[in-house]
């Protein structure tokens, strides 16, 4: 096993982008990661692609083989591999690109992700969504994707005496760092009093407490650390890459406070990258929801399990707070392409670690994490990393 | 995306039949073919269990905006249930006012049309929780 | 880099499988493998799973998080990730579990693929399998799957002379390998006048040019072949393990008398495993048409550029030919879940090289080759396997 | 399935606007974004190029069993056709006997009807091919 570097990131605006086609968004993050990176395309031994429902989003499977089409590669015949873990699919995309790199196979490895969910009308993105979820068990007896999360809302509120508004809290200061960052779909600021008169979707969560239906793409370009140097001044080492699972339903979980896939991540991944939770210096985390945030933060370890809506409250995750989460904006305000965001995660990371985050940057920040998950917790994704 | 064939005959839908392993003697509801705790040992040996129908609700929540297949039926009340043999499972909360539902609430298993499916005219069933008067 | 091996292997039937949801057949071929490799749960590091549109044929995405459950994992937390390349997914889970354990990344790696087809109603099976081929450049303007590879053949026959009775042919004699399998979905035999009577589909394909519809579930155990002899008496080493990909686009290709993304997979897999053609003993190829057959082993270099129709026609291939293909039943009478399919392949080269073929087995087979095509030849995967 | 809301508006449906590569000259539909051939090079240097419209039958078939978008307009021919520029596409002939379909039959594009969508009462144009008479 070596080192593994991101020599290159690149990504679309996230939001609703009408006048571009899925493919028009993957090579558009993909031409910049390689541009950034310095690479030619020769150079690329294999591509990893993140995409949760393109089928059902845009009628296209497949999309390995037309994201070589669409970067000119198909005369190198390169594998090109498309992996789903829903709403996880981006970070898995990393992994298994990190994977290819640590382990001799490959040296230059560009991952990408995508999802084009607005063209689809009405009620049928509720219903795609819920694909992520356990559609014979959960989804066919009324539960949809936010109601799930919701599910877990009141029982952490009921637990912990979290609150509405510490909820909402989240989705302030998520805004509040979307109107810094230029690529993200919201950079309206709102107030926890915005957010509580919103409609409620599923109680307790309101619409200002859900992330929205975007588009967009992302892209990485992965090396050799040992190599890297060869490319880019500031290559930003990936200390740990870890995938792990649960049961795709949330009944059959362990416990209903916690992800206990992306607990075991952050565990492996501390251990491995050999850092405490209290080393991070910048995180992005999977805000789906506003409760998402809370229990992410308690999961990773910055604080005590049923801490995270207090913690929130008192600004240990505001952008200069002891540790700066989703300086981009997250899920809430920078968008959510499923697909993409496992990957627009890690692009937030290295643009912090290079110190190239603008308005928003976070000083000194050497050590970054980034926490993607699918559905309600069936897959998490945790990576760490670091300057060098 | 209408409800696939398969799924408008699952039995256990019906009858809340789950399974006991033959091992350790867990019950499981949704059904499944392997225990997590026994795994291959257990292969094979997953009997079938029928659940007394009685749980207690872990938390829930009031669906406000449906998915197309439940249009025109929210508000309505999703709950994950602990049953008393020990396991979970989500479903709804009815015949009762909305307000009512609370954790810790007992309830019983009742079975109920769940959706239907205009274009087909299909009409599928399964089981929803009602308050369990004790 | 390290030797691979397969020390387990399991399969449903293929079918209409009616009263089978995904999840079980699933769960079926994972226990089937599991058992027939002798290895416990706690032994697994990862798994990899194969499906194509399960969002639009069974209103499911994130499988990787359902087979966890299904085989009841969860509380082990291991990577399991979906991959999806059109009817190349199940070589593409073989793929990256091999790589996983070439690189010494993981030792036991569990490899699925599934497809639940039946269950969606009249066109929607045809309108889903277009999203293997181009949906904006292709689908778009009326192309079908069957109509695409109709253009291959229409362009082999011109070219080369290639007659429909020999593209029946092919249908006849895995038909007749199909009749000897009792996994099959089609267990009765045809004749060259059957074929040529069907109904026509797209010119010059007719219905018994064309694989079904189906519905099946496919596993596989991988392990490093140092510590294979641990679990079974007769490890099958994987001797080259190759994914490619081209254009999405039938149009965007080089030539449209072959797919270059398996030539290419064929010529690299062939140097890997240090063999010629003429010594592969059996091969399972992607007849996903009959066509695929014959440009198939043309692309395998059994034959030369443009004699694949006459060598069908001579016998090369049959169960007792020079080349046995397709002795499942290949795609067209096994059937052919999509995502199953790469799996099953390797079932097959396992069960033959093992002597375990029964009244179809290829006598003193050691060498095996799986050919599996995504799309109209976006994606292949080309294995070789022997007996050690 | 319904035709994505981008579709309705590519414009090189309508206008056979493709791309020809700024570095070695090749003209490219589809439109691409990279040339295949000058990889970066060819970033940013993507010029848009009207194809003139006119190419060669390179293989065709005649499709029985359509999609459920085209239920009703079978049999059509689909084929795949080389533009003099040098490009392949895959387009439908029309206007013509479908007997009378050839490979290396020269045909030239015009604008049609593709697509109809019954439920959002929408029509979706672009070319086909017919017969060129020269
Ligand atoms: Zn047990
Ligand atoms: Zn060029």
């Amino acid at each position: 096993m070596r080192d593994v570097a991101v020599i290159g990131i690149g990504m679309t605006e996230f939001g609703e982008i009408w006048e571009k086609s899925f493919r028009e968004l993957v090579a558009e993050a993909g031409i910049k990661a390689i541009m950034d990176a310095g690479i030619e395309g020769e150079e690329i031994d294999a591509l990893y692609i993140g995409g949760m429902s393109t089928g059902r989003f845009i009628g296209q499977e497949h999309v390995g083989s037309l994201a070589v089409e669409v970067a000119g590669l198909e005369d190198l015949h390169i594998p090109s591999t498309r992996v789903e873990a829903a709403c996880a699919s981006g970070g898995v995309a990393m992994h298994q690109g990190y994977l290819a790199v640590a382990s001799g196979m490959y040296d230059i490895v560009v991952v990408g992700g995508a999802e084009k969910m607005t063209d689809v009308v009405g009620g049928e993105a509720t219903n795609i969504l819920a694909s992520a979820a356990d559609r014979e068990w959960e989804a066919f007896f009324g539960a949809t994707f936010p109601g799930l999360y919701a599910l877990m809302a009141k029982y952490h509120m009921h637990k912990y005496g979290t609150t509405q508004e510490q909820l909402a809290m989240v989705a302030v200061k998520n805004h509040y760092n979307g109107s810094l960052n230029p690529k993200a779909q919201f950079k309206r600021r709102i107030s926890v009093e915005d957010v509580l008169k919103s409609p409620m979707v599923a109680d307790p969560l309101h619409l200002l407490d859900c992330s929205p239906i975007s588009d967009g793409a992302a892209a990485a370009v992965l090396a050799p650390l040992e190599i890297a140097k060869k490319y880019t001044d500031k290559p930003i080492k990936i200390s740990a890459s870890i995938q792990a699972t649960d049961t795709l339903s949330l009944h059959g979980r362990k416990r209903f406070d916690a992800l206990p896939a992306a607990q075991h991540a952050a565990k492996l991944a501390y251990e491995k990258a050999d850092i405490k939770p209290k080393d991070v210096d910048v995180a992005e985390v999977h805000d789906c929801f506003t409760i998402a945030e809370i229990i992410a933060i308690e999961d990773l370890g910055f604080v005590e399990k049923g801490k995270g809506g207090k913690a929130t409250e008192e600004g240990l995750t505001a952008l200069d707070g002891e540790i700066p989460v989703n300086t981009s904006g997250g899920l809430k305000a920078k968008g959510h392409p499923v697909g993409a965001t496992g990957v627009a995660q890690i692009n937030e990371i290295v643009l912090q670690l290079r110190g190239e985050a603008g308005e928003r940057q976070v000083k000194e920040a050497e050590i970054g994490l980034a926490h993607n998950v699918g559905g309600s917790g069936g897959t998490a994704v945790v990576h760490i990393l670091e300057v060098i | 995306m209408g409800v696939p064939r398969y799924w408008r005959e699952i039995p256990s839908r019906y009858n809340l039949i789950g399974k006991k392993c033959g091992v350790c003697g867990k019950i499981y509801f949704p059904p499944r073919s392997i225990c997590p705790t026994c795994r291959r040992k257990s292969a094979g040996k997953m009997e079938d269990y029928k659940l007394d129908g009685k749980g207690t609700v872990e938390s829930f929540t009031i669906i406000r905006v449906p998915p197309p297949e439940f249009e025109g039926k929210s508000p309505y009340a999703i709950a994950l249930i602990k049953m008393d043999e020990g396991c979970y499972l989500t479903g709804q909360i009815v015949d009762c006012n909305l307000d009512d539902i609370h954790i810790g609430m007992r309830v019983e298993a009742c079975f109920r049309r769940i959706q239907e499916d205009g274009k087909r005219g299909a009409i599928y069933y399964g089981y929803k929780f009602r308050s369990l008067k004790s």
